[in-house]
């Protein structure tokens, strides 16, 4: 259906008739440069273990695993704008099914990662059929009560959860049959597993369910009229980001082989927004980013400041917030954003 | 010729204010109708819930002989209901592409994969832009469009979303006389078998491209007819300007008669 | 806790049996969260061959894998948790502190002696349900009868009133309760301000009341006598029960370094098996049973002494072991 | 068996002392909200510094004069830490709820690390004037005569901070700031000075509730995020920005703390924020939400 145009009046004179660029979406064009940094920093970390000391390659693991739980926050906060403060909670709830399905059923390699995804999957569609009607400071008044009410279950149901003390002695995870307890083993475990929940994250936001969410973000108006129901967008982003939280949840019971109320707890959400913010929103590996540094000011900066670990952590939120409004990652975008746009050419990467 | 679009009744009050008070309206197929009347008349209201973004106090409305006054707006636009507003509302930091590129994408199918490229969707969203005549501006950010540009901009979202009925919420509103000449040969430049539903003020629009004209006046309709009727009407111009002189109103001396057709429901 | 351990290893020349000793000391903070990845550390990178310490439950539990695997003894001077040596058992993890519900099974029997009636009140957490569990078999097996029992949310309460109210109305002579640092004063306090103290004697491991425990400043025999001194010397503070307990745990690690034939896991334990009682404990002489101590209980009475509040030791409740 | 009428009658009283405290909490931080869209964490520090003056101040054994001072020091310091909150959260104005969230967050764990560092880490005990430290015979059962007191003292706060906001000049220029700070803008009153006077009104009256909420729940590290945790969920069920809304949100929470928990003892745990869900579920924007000017 093409239609005859009668000429055209506009004040830009335009050389030569004007060419028609192919489009093609700017958000999922991942230049070859970006590649490039992907693939080494995988093999960077794969090749961990083997020059880093035992504690330190199990600190990197412990990090992988805050890190795809930030990523997944960063899908709710960043790209579907949906400001979550109890994320942590489908995160416990993964690592205790995780946990459960170890000791009680089989902890043959991915089984306990599965059950530990649908089981935060599952939770996160309870919860958030309730949460994603409210926005604003509403939604995150009510994924915060949400996910204390969570904690509190994990607290009070004993018999499953292990009570305040926690679920302990989780069995180690049987890879082929032989039990993964080498810290290698079990980092490239995580590494595997940490990829495949970021590829899922990252097709997830490149893709057009990222792109409405990204419109149903900054104009859900315009979006309804077009079509979109963004009760039901919302309600699928904020299971995806639950599901893969729950897939970290699983990852965590694996490294630590212990789940406590407190890893669902606000301080856990607390400290995976801080990453997402640090990070920088929106963009799936800024948050990652954000965790490596929010653990290591936890895990190794803060004990040896005797005991003064919160006053560090405190500091650091109000340095974030004011010096890196968007994050590291947005450091690196806003350079780009500056460039002037050429008359018809692409953007280069 | 059917009606794809019947509102029975259709009543919206604000507390006591009615800004909608039992209006029928019936809309044909392929019909350019236009929705006219003073300021706080209701016009833009009547579109909104149309449109589905108001909820009704009272009536009924039927599109395509479906009763769809309890259909949430995202489900009326998936049922063919378009409509552009009439404070322009885009995608501000995405480039006028991406923003074609959301409505075909809705209409083509919602895949989960990041295909970056999708050569049917392009050539849609080319097409579109071409047709709106923005087509040299696809990558530029709709931050950097100019005023027209964005009206243009809006209506080929709207039209991405392959509507049957297209509702303009005046369309040429605050466009040059150039611009809106221009617009004006775009919405004619239209498919038939979309139906145009538009409020507007500048008449040129309103009796260049009317094939219907429906009159309201405090929530209630004053008049429906063919653009000619309206014009000859005194009661219409009362209403504009509360005088009898026809000339001021439509600017050029109509050779009508001078006697009053009064047709009001 | 790591004041007593210094001052043992001052007094001993810095050796344990015969080894000379290099302390790697790991802050263990509040939550799991923190302390698992510290002992972790210790373990992987600072190579260390036996720990001593943990205070948290839960933490003491969480390490228990990564103990088992590295195959290193664990001396746990405080952790109450009943599983550490009893369902969780490992052959890695000995216990020189003792466990939550030992303490209140001691207070239980003392009480059953009276033939009242008692409610029994702990927070909603692990060692509230298992001090409350000890105290109501103990004082049920001695013919008393636990009228009510009720567990507020544990860090979450601070007005007690509803459940001051529900002791009162409960009728009970004797009130059992478990609590620990803020929420035990929290509790003591209304509990007088409600006007209970007067009319409902409060008995229970609280600070203040009348309690059991396996240790008070007080108790008048040479060792302990000794070491408050040196203590008193040394940090011009009184000892704490921690402080007794990680003592404790460097006096049976040198008597089982003596015998133990190498520094791993296995022969320690092994060791730790054939020392036999250990006379010379501030707390008086005890002894392993299975991989928790089997020792004496005192009840104590909180009386003011100066300007410090003390535990006077009112009657010797006879050794208790771990209740099953 | 237990007595219900008894329980009840001790309950409700207590509910009531409990909730007027947590209103005279909560206003500051709904005005604060409603007005400038700042979701201040550090709400509860300010509570917890309110009940360290008490302890620093009015000490162990409190005369009336004591007392009076600690009420003084703490609503002075109140103002203060306001001022500079409102201060450092001024240029934040733009940005997200969850910039403002964290900032505050920031702010919170850094005043209680001081505090801890400055009064150590154990319970500060902190006992009621002289004369109010005794038990009253009600229904049957003592009941703490300086909870009565409390109750008369918020219910006086309560009711002259509801005058002052529904009554006076200034109160309608707050209201109106919470409805439209655009328009008040526009009408030409300098909309920073309102601020930081509500700012520093809403941090006074918390650190003043840090005060009278010392005897019942002493100064401890922790208690501040206990606090914050109430008040946010009174702020919300309230409704943001409305002082009524925070009013009977306040006692319906108060009630819930007592009642509820001498009641539903098992369920205790899960009431509060059962509570909060299943009122956001039903009116996601808060029993009493004042459409504040539009924003989303």
């Amino acid at each position: 259906m093409s239609v005859a145009m009668p000429g055209k009046d506009r004040s830009t004179p335009t050389v030569g008739p004007p060419v028609a660029v192919p489009y093609r979406p700017t958000h999922a064009r991942l230049g070859w440069r970006a590649g490039v940094v992907a693939a080494a920093g995988v093999v960077a970390l794969a090749a961990a273990p083997f020059f880093l000391a035992p504690y330190a390659t199990t600190t990197l693991t412990r990090m992988l695993v805050f890190a795809l739980l930030a990523a997944s926050l960063d899908l709710l906060v960043g790209i579907a704008g949906l400001p979550s403060l109890g994320h942590a909670a489908y995160f416990g709830v993964g690592a205790y099914a995780a946990g459960w399905v170890a000791a009680h059923g089989t902890p043959a390699a991915p089984v306990p990662l599965l059950i530990a995804a649908a089981a935060g999957a599952l939770m996160a569609a309870a919860a958030g059929w309730v949460a994603v009607r409210s926005s604003g400071v509403f939604f995150l008044m009510l994924t915060l009560a949400l996910a204390e009410v969570i904690q509190q279950l994990a607290e009070s149901w004993e018999p499953v959860t292990g009570g305040s003390n926690g679920m302990y002695g989780i069995p180690a995870v049987t890879a082929a049959g032989e039990a993964l307890t080498n810290v290698a083993y079990l980092h490239w475990y995580v590494l595997l597993w940490f990829l495949v929940g970021l590829l899922v994250l990252w097709s997830l936001s490149a893709s057009p369910f990222g792109a409405t969410l990204r419109g149903i973000r900054d104009n859900e108006p315009r979006m309804r009229a077009i079509g979109f129901p963004p009760f039901r967008y919302k309600l699928a982003a904020f299971v995806a980001a639950g599901a893969v939280a729950g897939l970290a949840g699983g990852l965590l019971a694996a490294q630590q082989r212990l789940v406590t109320p407190a890893d669902l707890g606000f301080t856990t959400s607390a400290l995976a927004l801080l990453a997402v913010v640090i990070g920088g929103s929106g963009t799936i590996w800024g948050p990652c980013l954000g965790a490596a540094l929010v653990i290591l000011v936890r895990d190794s900066l803060a004990p040896s400041l005797g005991g003064r670990g919160p006053l560090v952590l405190g500091l650091v939120f109000i340095v974030v917030v004011y010096a890196l409004p968007r994050g590291i990652a947005g450091l690196r975008r806003s350079r780009r954003e500056r460039q002037p746009l050429s008359k018809a050419g692409e953007r280069d990467e | 010729m059917s009606d794809v679009l019947r509102c029975v009744g259709v009543r919206r009050a604000f507390g006591a204010l009615h800004a909608v008070d039992g209006v029928d309206l019936a809309v044909a197929q392929g019909a350019r109708h236009a929705l006219i009347g003073p300021n706080g008349a209701g016009k833009s209201t009547l579109l909104r819930l149309i449109a589905g973004g108001m909820r009704f106090t009272g009536g009924r409305i039927w599109f395509d002989g479906r009763d769809v006054t309890g259909t949430p707006e995202a489900r009326r636009a998936q049922l063919g209901i378009g409509q552009t507003f009439q404070h322009s509302s885009l995608f501000r930091t995405l480039t006028a592409a991406d923003n074609v590129a959301l409505a075909v994408q809705r209409r083509r199918g919602r895949s989960w994969l990041p295909v970056p490229h999708r050569p049917a969707w392009a050539a849609r969203v080319d097409e579109m832009l071409t047709l709106v005549g923005i087509e040299d501006r696809a990558h530029h950010l709709v931050e950097t469009l100019s005023y027209a540009e964005c009206r243009q901009l809006e209506v080929a979202v709207a039209l991405a979303a392959e509507p049957r009925v297209l509702l303009l919420d005046e369309p040429a509103a605050g466009m040059s006389a150039a611009s809106t000449a221009h617009l004006l040969d775009l919405l004619r430049g239209l498919p038939a078998d979309i139906t145009l539903i538009f409020v507007e003020h500048d008449l040129d629009l309103v009796f260049g491209l009317a094939t219907d004209v429906t009159v309201l006046h405090l929530g209630r309709v004053l008049m429906s007819g063919t653009p000619a009727d309206v014009q000859a009407s005194a009661e219409v111009q009362r209403a504009y300007l509360g005088t009898g002189r026809r000339g001021d109103l439509f600017g050029t001396e109509r050779t009508t008669g001078g006697e009053h057709v009064a047709s009001s429901t | 806790m790591k004041r007593a351990w210094d001052l043992w290893l001052e007094r001993s020349g810095n050796k344990l049996g015969d080894y000379t000793v290099t302390t790697i000391t790991a802050d263990e903070g509040e939550t799991p969260q923190t302390g698992v990845p510290a002992v972790q550390k210790l373990l992987q990178s600072d190579q260390v061959d036996v720990l001593v310490g943990i205070v948290n439950s839960s933490t003491a539990l969480g390490v228990k894998n990564v103990v088992n695997e590295a195959k290193k003894l664990l001396l746990i001077a405080n952790a109450g948790a009943n599983d550490i040596t009893g369902a969780a058992r490992s052959p890695y993890i000995w216990r020189t502190s003792f466990s939550n519900s030992q303490v209140s099974a001691a207070m239980g029997k003392h009480l059953t002696g009276s033939g009242k009636t008692a409610y029994a009140i702990a927070p909603d957490y692990a060692a509230g349900t298992e001090a409350i569990a000890g105290f109501s078999n103990a004082f049920k097996a001695g013919g008393g009868t636990v009228l009510g029992e009720s567990k507020p949310a544990f860090g979450k309460t601070q007005d007690y009133q509803p459940l001051l109210s529900r002791i009162q109305a409960s009728g009970a002579q004797v009130t059992f309760s478990f609590f620990a640092g803020a929420e035990a004063v929290a509790f003591v306090k209304q509990y007088a301000q409600f006007g209970l103290s007067s009319r409902i004697p409060l008995y229970g491991s609280a600070v203040g009341v009348q309690t059991t425990l396996h240790y008070s400043t007080e108790l008048d025999n040479p060792a302990n006598k000794e070491f408050r001194s040196a203590y008193q010397a040394k940090y011009n503070a009184a000892p704490t029960v921690y402080a007794v307990q990680t003592w404790d745990a460097a006096n049976v690690l040198s008597r089982a370094l003596r015998t133990a034939s190498g520094l791993q896991g296995e022969a320690l334990a092994a060791a730790l098996g054939t020392i036999g009682t250990i006379d010379d404990s501030p707390r008086g002489a005890w002894s392993f049973d299975g991989q928790s101590p089997k020792q004496t209980f005192y009840l104590r009475r909180v009386e003011k002494r100066g300007s410090a509040f003390v535990n006077v030791v009112v009657k010797d409740l006879g050794m208790s072991t771990q209740p099953s | 068996m237990v007595d219900w009428l008894d329980i009840g009658v001790i309950a409700v009283l207590n509910g009531l002392a409990i909730g007027l405290l947590l209103f005279v909490v909560a206003v500051g931080l709904s005005l604060v909200f409603g007005m400038m869209d700042v979701l201040n964490l550090a709400h509860g520090a300010l509570f917890l510094t309110g009940a360290y003056v008490a302890w620093s101040v009015a000490g162990e054994r409190p005369t009336w004069t004591g007392w009076l001072v600690a009420l003084a020091v703490a609503a002075v310091s109140g103002a203060l830490a306001g001022g500079g909150l409102s201060l450092l959260t001024g240029p934040l104005a733009r940005r997200s709820h969850l910039a403002q969230a964290l900032l505050t967050l920031g702010v919170a764990l850094v005043v209680a690390q001081l505090l801890s560092a400055a009064f150590g880490d154990d319970v500060r005990g902190v006992n009621p004037p002289p004369g109010l430290t005794g038990t009253v015979a009600v229904a049957g059962n003592a009941y703490p005569t300086y909870r009565l007191a409390l109750i008369g003292l918020g219910a006086g706060l309560a009711l002259a901070t509801y005058l002052v906001i529904e009554r006076t000049s200034i109160g309608a220029l707050v209201r109106a700031t919470v409805a439209d700070r655009e328009m008040v803008a526009a009408v030409g009153v300098d909309a920073r000075l309102i601020r930081v006077g509500v700012f520093a009104v809403g941090s006074a009256l918390a650190t003043t509730a840090g005060v009278l909420g010392s005897p019942i729940y002493n100064a401890r590290p922790g208690l501040d995020s206990t606090i914050l945790i109430l008040a946010l969920v009174v702020v919300v069920i309230g409704g943001l920005g409305s002082v009524r809304g925070a009013l009977v949100a306040a006692l319906l929470i108060g009630q819930i703390e007592s009642t509820g928990r001498a009641l539903l003892s098992d369920l205790a745990s899960f009431l509060l924020f059962g509570a909060l869900a299943i009122v956001l579920a039903l009116r996601p924007r808060g029993l009493f939400a004042s459409t504040i000017g539009g924003r989303p």
